[in-house]
């Protein structure tokens, strides 16, 4: 009989809204099972990692990874699944820049570890119990995942073949990868699977920006009723449209939120927070450094706010006191 | 083949405009100042061409310190680039400093094509307090952060050769 | 109400007594308060820095601490006190090792040197701190028609503090005009009186004097106005061996601007200490109270 | 791409081998990947050092060169020439700057050898990304724009003006000469300076090529090398210069009889009417009317006695306004002199307090046959002086004035010793720290002056009081250590004539900022190589003439201005400059059209393309200083030389280190 | 380098709290000689500019047996007018310093004697007090002097100028050790 490629989902430190994108393929999706032979989507179906050690190597035509890698079990999916894959594929901002939890790359493990069981408001734990990674009941004896100092995009643990940006990747570029995979038609290795060009060429309000906005002040989304149809940026919302990926239709504007970056900077990037900086900063105003500051201070959080999706891929990878 | 002494040598990476203080350090030169050569000056047009990603680069690479030099405000030989300059540095030293990286690393001056010896006294400075900050060492710390990984590939890599009959 | 800490200084204790109660009084009249620094002791004068400065700094570091414990800023009457504990301040804040190295002896009297308290002398504080135009208000008895010899002397300008320029100082000429009084063009204003070395080499000193004296007279002063115990004692107490050592017969009054600005302001001669000169000041009192306002 | 790199590593002599070991580096860099060729040689930029590169080129097939030498602001051009005859594109050269920063400013021979190491390390990594570029050229404007009408700007303007160009001469005066029309005398020949500046004056005014504007600033200077839009202000003058025929009968008739304002040309020490000619050989020889003493322009309210004198040649408009003009000129060569220091900072010489303490420029006037006193030097109350202090270095090498020796002084000092001794046969007395006489003549001269029995004391005046303290007029001494003799010196002189330095003038900077050259830290405008471009500014086709770049006497001013000239002339006779292809330009299906670039150009070089919603440049536009690609939020604005990769590349180089 | 620092280098090393410029850059143009009041007026047998060049000729002893620095009234003109800013006044102390250091001052200088007793009077009581001064320095003085100043003295003393007893200040104790932590002054009240 006929056998269909095989295709794997997996997924490591993010949040599952990767995996609702293939759900919100819609019909779609049974174009897909009926194309393709899913050998591995644990948040769906029943797997077991031994099924997948027992295959032999590049047995998996293409794996789609969603989330970062913090942990050792991340860690060893990642290098078990790269093995028996032809094809990997970082699947969604977290795989692709670290995404949200690549911000943790700001404190170290025990910082975090102290807060969430012991300082974090919502927490009652009078023992200060942690976690611990072997754990001994009776005769029953349990192994637990060590987490990692660092948060890692996937490219950062093993050799990544492709990238489908966005938190979460739009359905269309998830459906659009799977015909070019199916199809054979791949662009070379190490390529975004979404347009080189920024935010600013699919978003409507492009035409309404101004020439020269010398922002005095910089608004938060809560501060302002953003007019539906002025450019944010125009209107005093850090906007990062202009320094990110798009491909997303820019749907976070036409909702009238600003761009927050998921999809990442475009191939001319090295890093993309200091170039989200730099374009911020020359539309700022003032001459004297004062002036500069106080404009400046609207941003309240630079590492956050550039890096919000992406401190993993920062060339300085998180703050540098961690040890 | 790193510093002939084992005492710690500060690396700077200057950003030098061409029109002030690339001269300035050329002038320096001339008149036979004597600063630490600790320095390596990258010439730029103009501070306004300073990208930020170069700083973060320089750190990234090696760096103990970044100096960016430029004209005069109100002196740039392209109107206002060293005003651009002075908008990002501003914000850029605000994300390093959240990113755990020293004041004293990363520092703007105006520098004059006349002031060489600015040029000797803002190098020798800086050289000194990097030198009592100690190394930056990204390099070191980002192959650190990665040894965490090492024995889990190990283990990986060993329970591969379990797994008959694939090597590639 | 203006408050300052007074530091007073060894020689107005006694020597320079009618400099330290003309102070006093003409600045009650302006409303300023001088509040004498707990428990001061000598700045050190000149002789001090010969021998050690570390003890100099010292010595200054410890009436500067006390008035920051005061939470005032110290004024001296004296340019030699003046000048010692303005550039101590000004010392020991650009070198903070040595900052630390002195803290660590005031310890021992419980005070800390931080630099918090300014320093200013007297005379900067009527001009700068209080306005000529606030001075001129309170004049009763202009000395109209009283030609006065201002004398700066040396270490109120001198050495240089940041880029001021010090050899053109105006600002005790002026003073003088807002009491009323006539400042004569005093070419030797800015010139030395020898100053301790009357002790140490009284020739230099005394020819010094003479020349002051000299010039003062010849442009037709009737008073020479001083800001300095020890300009004053020089100039009006050696007077007399002025006189035998040249053969000059001087008789020139030299009187503290505050006792000129007392008499302006129509105060107690008595009360300014006037009467206890060597060389007598009744000339420059009958002018003063010739013309009742 | 795996390249054939050439890398070359200059001695300069001894000057970069004394402190780097030029043939270790070369030894390493012959290591790094893609080098094909490392050598050290004596001098890269000799003949020889730039036929090796060549012949390199061809016997090696090398498509990169990097000379480690000296500045590239130096010899950059030098190996690109060289390389482009090796048969290459010029642009795959680099220069990497081992001599002003390195090998000049460093001690230690191991650490400047890592230093030099390491910055050919970032060319061998950067020159890979270099990509062959094409020199733009822009046409040069014949017309030359000449600021300040001194003898250094009169010089250049006939000089240009006889080759057959076009002039434009703007003096801020009523009169173009400078200081050299006040002198009497010049050193060390003692020509009179109105014999051999005045006929060039006549000449500037009635040359065909030149067009004079007296009374006028330059208010606007936009545009490059080749294209200078310049707007210049005529000023009133109340006095319509093409009617008046300099008769002077306004001055005569004027409604004041006598003069009774102090004379700017006289500094003072003579008086003139509100209508006046600023002195007999004013050039152009036309009346001024000064509008704060003139009665009619003040109040309105006069006879106008001097239209009357005017008559049918109503030359006088006392309702001129001033008027703008606006030229275009290719080339620019300010020479805006220079201002005499200020003798009244330093209050101890009495200058402006006691009446006989003159500067050298009062007696030059005073001297002078033209001047107040009719060449009478006499005190304030007409007598003779018998004895005269001439004091040097005044307002120069002095940390409470300015730092730098003002060049002139010493000469001139002796040229008034020796002219105060012929006319008046006083005593007189130079007080000078050291005596510099370094030029053609000079010594000569100084023996001359001495042999005539003037009293030559080495030791900085320190005071100078009045012998009586109550008559400002009367005698002075002037007190000085004789440092020779270990003396106190006491010298009681009726006159003292105060040796002022030159400093730049009061706007220099202003100035400076509208041109957009640099200053250096007193004031004096910049050149760019103090010794290979000594007239040449930062600024392509902007030339420096006379003292506005720092004290000099006549002959180094008139030989300036000639290179300025002759500089001038190169250009446009060229008839074209190649311009740097550093410009910025934009990678159109990278563009998002998001607009930031746009304000970040300075020249307004950016604009947007509607249809296709993308940011475009103008080449013409683009100075190249790269702002616009820093901002650019997705990388799709690159400029040529500067390339991001190209920088990325140097960084990692330049630490590449292990 | 262990070798011994030259006269030169120990000048230098004495000027702590000199703002001014090194020595070397002097120019010897005479300036501080002739603003120097007690220099202009002959008193000195080295004029400070001459003393200057002998430091830096490293002529030692010729400059450790001048008076010239212990003539300085520190009025501090030289410093203010020094055309290479070189802090004069400065150097004199120094200078001072220097020789009382090195017990090198001269017989029959006052300078050093006052300054001595002056600053033994202050250690004991904090306080300056004439008379006692007086008495110190009197000895060292000629004969016409003494007599001089005995009657300036009792004129002063007349005029009730000169204090009859010793000023003290309260936490004597507390500044005493306060100097002790500076210098180790023996017990100061011997």
């Amino acid at each position: 009989m006929p056998t269909k490629p095989k295709i794997g989902f997996y997924w490591c430190a993010s949040c599952g809204g990767c995996e609702e994108s293939v759900v919100d393929l819609a019909e779609d999706v049974l174009m897909v099972t009926a194309a393709v032979d899913i050998i591995f989507w644990p948040c769906a179906m029943d797997f077991k990692k031994a099924d997948i050690e027992a295959m032999p190597d590049k047995s998996i035509v293409a794996t789609l990874l969603n989330g970062a890698i913090r942990s050792s079990e991340q860690e060893e999916m990642a290098h078990l699944l790269r093995r028996k894959s032809q094809v990997l594929i970082a699947f969604g901002s977290c795989a692709h820049t670290g995404g949200i939890p690549g911000l943790a790359n700001q404190f170290t493990c025990e910082q975090i570890m102290k807060y969430v069981y012991e300082e974090c408001p919502t927490m009652v734990n009078d023992q200060k119990t942690h976690p611990q990674t072997h754990f001994k009941d009776g005769n029953r004896e349990t192994e637990l995942p060590v987490i990692r100092n660092v948060v890692r995009a996937l490219d950062q643990v093993v050799d990544v073949d492709y990238y489908i940006p966005g938190c979460p990747p739009t359905p269309k570029l998830l459906k659009e990868a799977v015909l070019a995979l199916l199809s054979g038609k791949l662009p070379p290795k190490g390529s975004v699977l979404a347009p080189n060009i920024a935010v600013c060429q699919q978003c409507k309000r492009n035409d309404s920006k101004p020439q020269d906005i010398s922002l005095t002040e910089f608004k938060r989304p809560h501060q302002i009723i953003a007019d539906p149809d002025i450019c944010l940026l125009a209107q005093g919302l850090p906007c990062l449209g202009p320094a990110t990926r798009g491909g997303c239709d820019a749907v976070c504007i036409q909702g009238n939120m600003p761009c927050t970056g998921c999809f990442g900077p475009v191939d001319n990037v090295h890093d993309h927070g200091a170039k989200i900086l730099s374009y911020l900063a020359s539309t700022a105003a003032g001459k004297e450094e004062k002036d500069i500051t106080k404009t400046l201070a609207g941003i309240p959080d630079p590492v956050g706010t550039f890096y919000r999706y992406g401190l993993a891929k920062c060339l300085l990878r998180g703050k540098v006191s961690q040890s | 083949m790193s510093e002939p002494t084992n005492t710690f040598e500060p690396r700077i990476v200057a950003f030098f405009c061409n029109w002030c203080t690339y001269t300035a350090a050329d002038l320096a030169g001339v008149s036979r100042m004597k600063y630490a050569p600790n320095i390596r000056v990258v010439r730029l047009m103009c501070s306004g061409r300073l990208d930020p990603q170069f700083v973060m680069a320089a750190f990234a690479k090696g760096a103990d310190g970044v100096l960016i030099g430029g004209c005069h405000p109100g002196d740039c030989h392209y109107v206002e680039g060293n005003y651009k300059a002075l908008r990002r540095v501003t914000l850029l030293k605000r994300m390093l400093a959240d990113l755990g990286i020293e004041e004293d690393r990363f520092r703007l001056e105006w520098i004059s094509a006349s002031e060489g010896d600015k040029v000797k006294h803002v190098v020798n400075e800086m050289v000194e307090k990097i030198r009592a900050l100690g190394p930056l060492d990204m390099p070191g710390k980002h192959t650190h952060w990665d040894k965490e990984m090492e024995e889990l590939e190990a283990h990986v890599n060993h329970s591969q050769k379990e797994i008959p009959a694939h090597a590639h | 109400m203006k408050k300052y800490a007074y530091f007073p200084g060894c020689s107005l204790e006694k020597m320079a007594q009618s400099y330290h109660h003309s102070s006093i009084e003409t600045m009650r009249k302006l409303d300023v308060e001088l509040e004498e620094l707990e428990d001061w002791n000598c700045c050190g004068a000149t002789a001090y820095f010969h021998v050690d400065e570390l003890l100099a700094y010292t010595l200054c570091a410890r009436n500067l601490a006390q008035a920051e414990k005061q939470k005032l800023d110290v004024v001296a009457p004296c340019s030699g006190c003046y000048k010692n504990m303005f550039s101590t301040r000004a010392h020991l804040q650009h070198e903070p090792a040595l900052a630390d190295h002195i803290n660590y002896a005031l310890e021992a009297d419980n005070l800390k040197f931080t630099g918090s308290s300014a320093v200013r002398h007297l005379i900067e504080v009527f001009v700068q701190d209080i306005g000529l135009d606030a001075v001129k208000a309170k004049v009763t008895q202009p000395l109209k028609g009283l030609r006065v010899a201002p004398y700066y002397g040396c270490q109120i300008l001198r050495p240089r503090k940041a880029d001021e320029d010090v050899e053109q100082a105006h600002y005790f000429e002026d003073l003088m005009a807002a009491i009323g009084a006539t400042p004569v063009d005093f070419e030797l204003k800015l010139r030395c009186c020898g100053g301790a070395l009357i002790i140490t080499n009284r020739k230099a000193a005394l020819s010094l004097v003479r020349n002051l004296l000299d010039n003062a007279a010849k442009v037709g002063s009737q008073v020479i106005a001083t800001a300095c115990p020890l300009c004053q004692v020089n100039l009006e107490c050696y007077q007399k061996l002025v006189n035998q050592e040249f053969g000059t017969n001087f008789n020139m009054p030299v009187l503290y601007f505050t006792q000129l600005i007392g008499l302006a302001f129509g105060l107690p001669p008595k009360q300014l200490g006037i009467g206890t000169e060597l060389v007598s000041a009744e000339s420059v009192v009958c002018l003063a109270r010739s013309k009742p306002s | 791409m795996s390249n054939r790199i050439g890398v070359y590593v200059c001695h300069c002599g001894t000057n970069i081998a004394s402190m780097v070991d030029c043939k270790a580096v070369a030894e390493y860099a012959a290591t790094l990947p893609g080098v094909a060729l490392s050598r050290d040689y004596k001098y890269m930029c000799s003949d020889p050092g730039q036929t090796l590169i060549q012949q390199d080129i061809k016997e090696h097939k090398l498509d990169r060169i990097i000379v480690s030498a000296c500045s590239p602001l130096l010899h950059e051009h030098t190996f690109r020439n060289a390389t482009r005859q090796g048969g290459i594109n010029e642009f795959f050269f680099q220069m990497v700057n081992i001599r002003e920063h390195d090998a000049w400013v460093h001690t230690d021979r191991a650490k400047a050898t890592e230093k030099a190491k390491d910055l050919i390390r970032a060319a061998v990594h950067r020159v890979p990304f270099h990509k062959p570029l094409e020199k733009k050229t822009v046409p040069i404007k014949p017309d030359v724009l000449i600021v300040g009408g001194g003898i250094a700007g009169i010089h250049a303007a006939l000089t240009l003006a006889n080759a057959g160009k076009k002039v434009y001469l703007v003096e801020r005066d009523a009169t173009i000469g400078g200081h050299m029309a006040k002198f009497d005398k010049t050193f060390p020949t003692l020509d009179c300076a109105a014999c051999i500046l005045t006929p060039k004056m006549s000449t500037v005014k009635t040359h065909p090529n030149i067009t004079m504007w007296t009374y006028s600033d330059v208010t606007k200077v936009e545009g490059f090398v080749g294209n200078y839009k310049v707007t210049v202000r005529r000023n009133p003058r109340y006095i319509i210069e093409e009617l008046c025929v300099g008769c002077s009968e306004c001055v005569e008739a004027c409604v004041f009889k006598e003069p009774k304002f102090p004379d700017e040309f006289n500094l003072g020490l003579g008086k003139r009417k509100p209508v006046f000619l600023p002195f007999p050989q004013a050039t152009p020889l036309v009346a001024v009317i000064d509008p704060e003493t003139c009665i009619q322009l003040k109040t309105g309210k006069c006879k106008k006695t001097c239209v009357e004198a005017c008559g049918d040649r109503k030359a006088i408009d006392f309702s001129q306004k001033a008027e703008e003009k606006e030229i275009e000129v290719g080339t620019i060569i300010l020479s805006t002199g220079f201002k005499i220091f200020d003798a009244k900072r330093i209050p101890y010489y009495g200058y402006g307090t006691y009446s006989n303490v003159f500067t050298a420029l009062d007696i030059e006037r005073l001297v002078n046959a033209s001047g107040p006193t009719g060449g009478e030097l006499v005190l304030r109350n007409g007598q003779k002086p018998k004895s005269v202090a001439i004091v040097h270095c005044v307002g120069s090498r002095d940390e409470n004035t300015n730092k730098y020796c003002s060049r002139v002084c010493c000469m001139y000092s002796l040229k008034l010793a020796h002219l105060v001794k012929e006319r008046t046969g006083a005593e007189v007395y130079n007080f000078y720290i050291d005596m510099r006489t370094p030029g053609k003549g000079f010594e000569e001269f100084y023996s001359k002056v001495s042999g005539e029995g003037v009293h030559m004391i080495r030791g900085k005046v320190a005071d100078v009081f009045l012998e009586n303290p109550a008559d400002k007029s009367g005698r002075m001494i002037v007190q000085a250590e004789d440092t020779l003799l270990n003396i106190m010196r006491k010298v009681p002189v009726d006159m003292v004539v105060l040796g002022v330095g030159l400093e730049a003038q009061a706007d220099a900077n202003d100035v400076r900022r509208q041109f957009n050259i640099s200053c250096s830290t007193e004031g004096w405008f910049l050149e760019r190589h103090p010794k290979l471009a000594p007239v040449n500014t930062f600024t392509d086709g902007i030339f420096l003439a006379g003292c506005c770049q720092g004290p000099k006497d006549i002959p180094d001013t008139v030989a300036q201005a000639g290179a300025a000239a002759a500089e001038a002339l190169a250009l446009i006779d060229a008839g074209s400059v190649e311009l740097e292809p550093n410009t910025a330009f934009v990678v159109e299906q990278e563009c998002s059209g998001c607009k930031t670039c746009i304000p970040m150009c300075p020249y307004t070089a950016i604009s947007r393309n509607e249809d296709k919603k993308i940011a475009v440049i103008n080449e013409a536009l683009c100075k190249g200083c790269g702002t616009c690609v820093a901002a650019c939020p997705s990388g799709a604005i690159k400029q040529n030389l500067f390339e991001d990769d190209e920088i990325f590349e140097e960084i990692n180089g330049v630490l590449a280190h292990v | 380098m262990a070798d011994k620092p030259t006269f030169r280098e120990e000048i230098a090393g004495v000027l702590h709290a000199s703002t001014g410029n090194p020595l070397d850059v002097c120019m010897q143009c005479g300036t501080c000689s002739a603003t120097c009041p007690v220099a202009s007026g002959g008193f000195m047998d080295n004029s400070p500019r001459r003393i200057i060049a002998m430091i830096n000729a490293g002529l030692k002893e010729r400059v450790l047996k001048s008076n010239t620095y212990w003539y300085c009234a520190s009025c501090y003109h030289c410093t203010v007018r020094c055309p290479r800013g070189i802090d004069i006044a400065e150097l004199m102390y120094g200078l001072k310093r220097y020789t009382v250091w090195h017990a090198k001052t001269q017989e029959g200088m006052i300078g050093p004697v006052f300054s001595e007793t002056f600053v033994k009077m202050i250690v004991r009581t904090g306080r300056s007090y004439e008379p006692v001064l007086a008495t110190s320095y009197l000895f060292t003085l000629g004969v016409p002097e003494m007599i001089q100043e005995a009657q300036t003295a009792t004129s002063l003393m007349l005029k009730g100028r000169l204090p009859l007893l010793p000023a003290r200040i309260k936490r004597l104790d507390n500044f005493k050790k306060v100097l002790k932590r500076i210098i180790p002054l023996g017990d100061p009240d011997e």
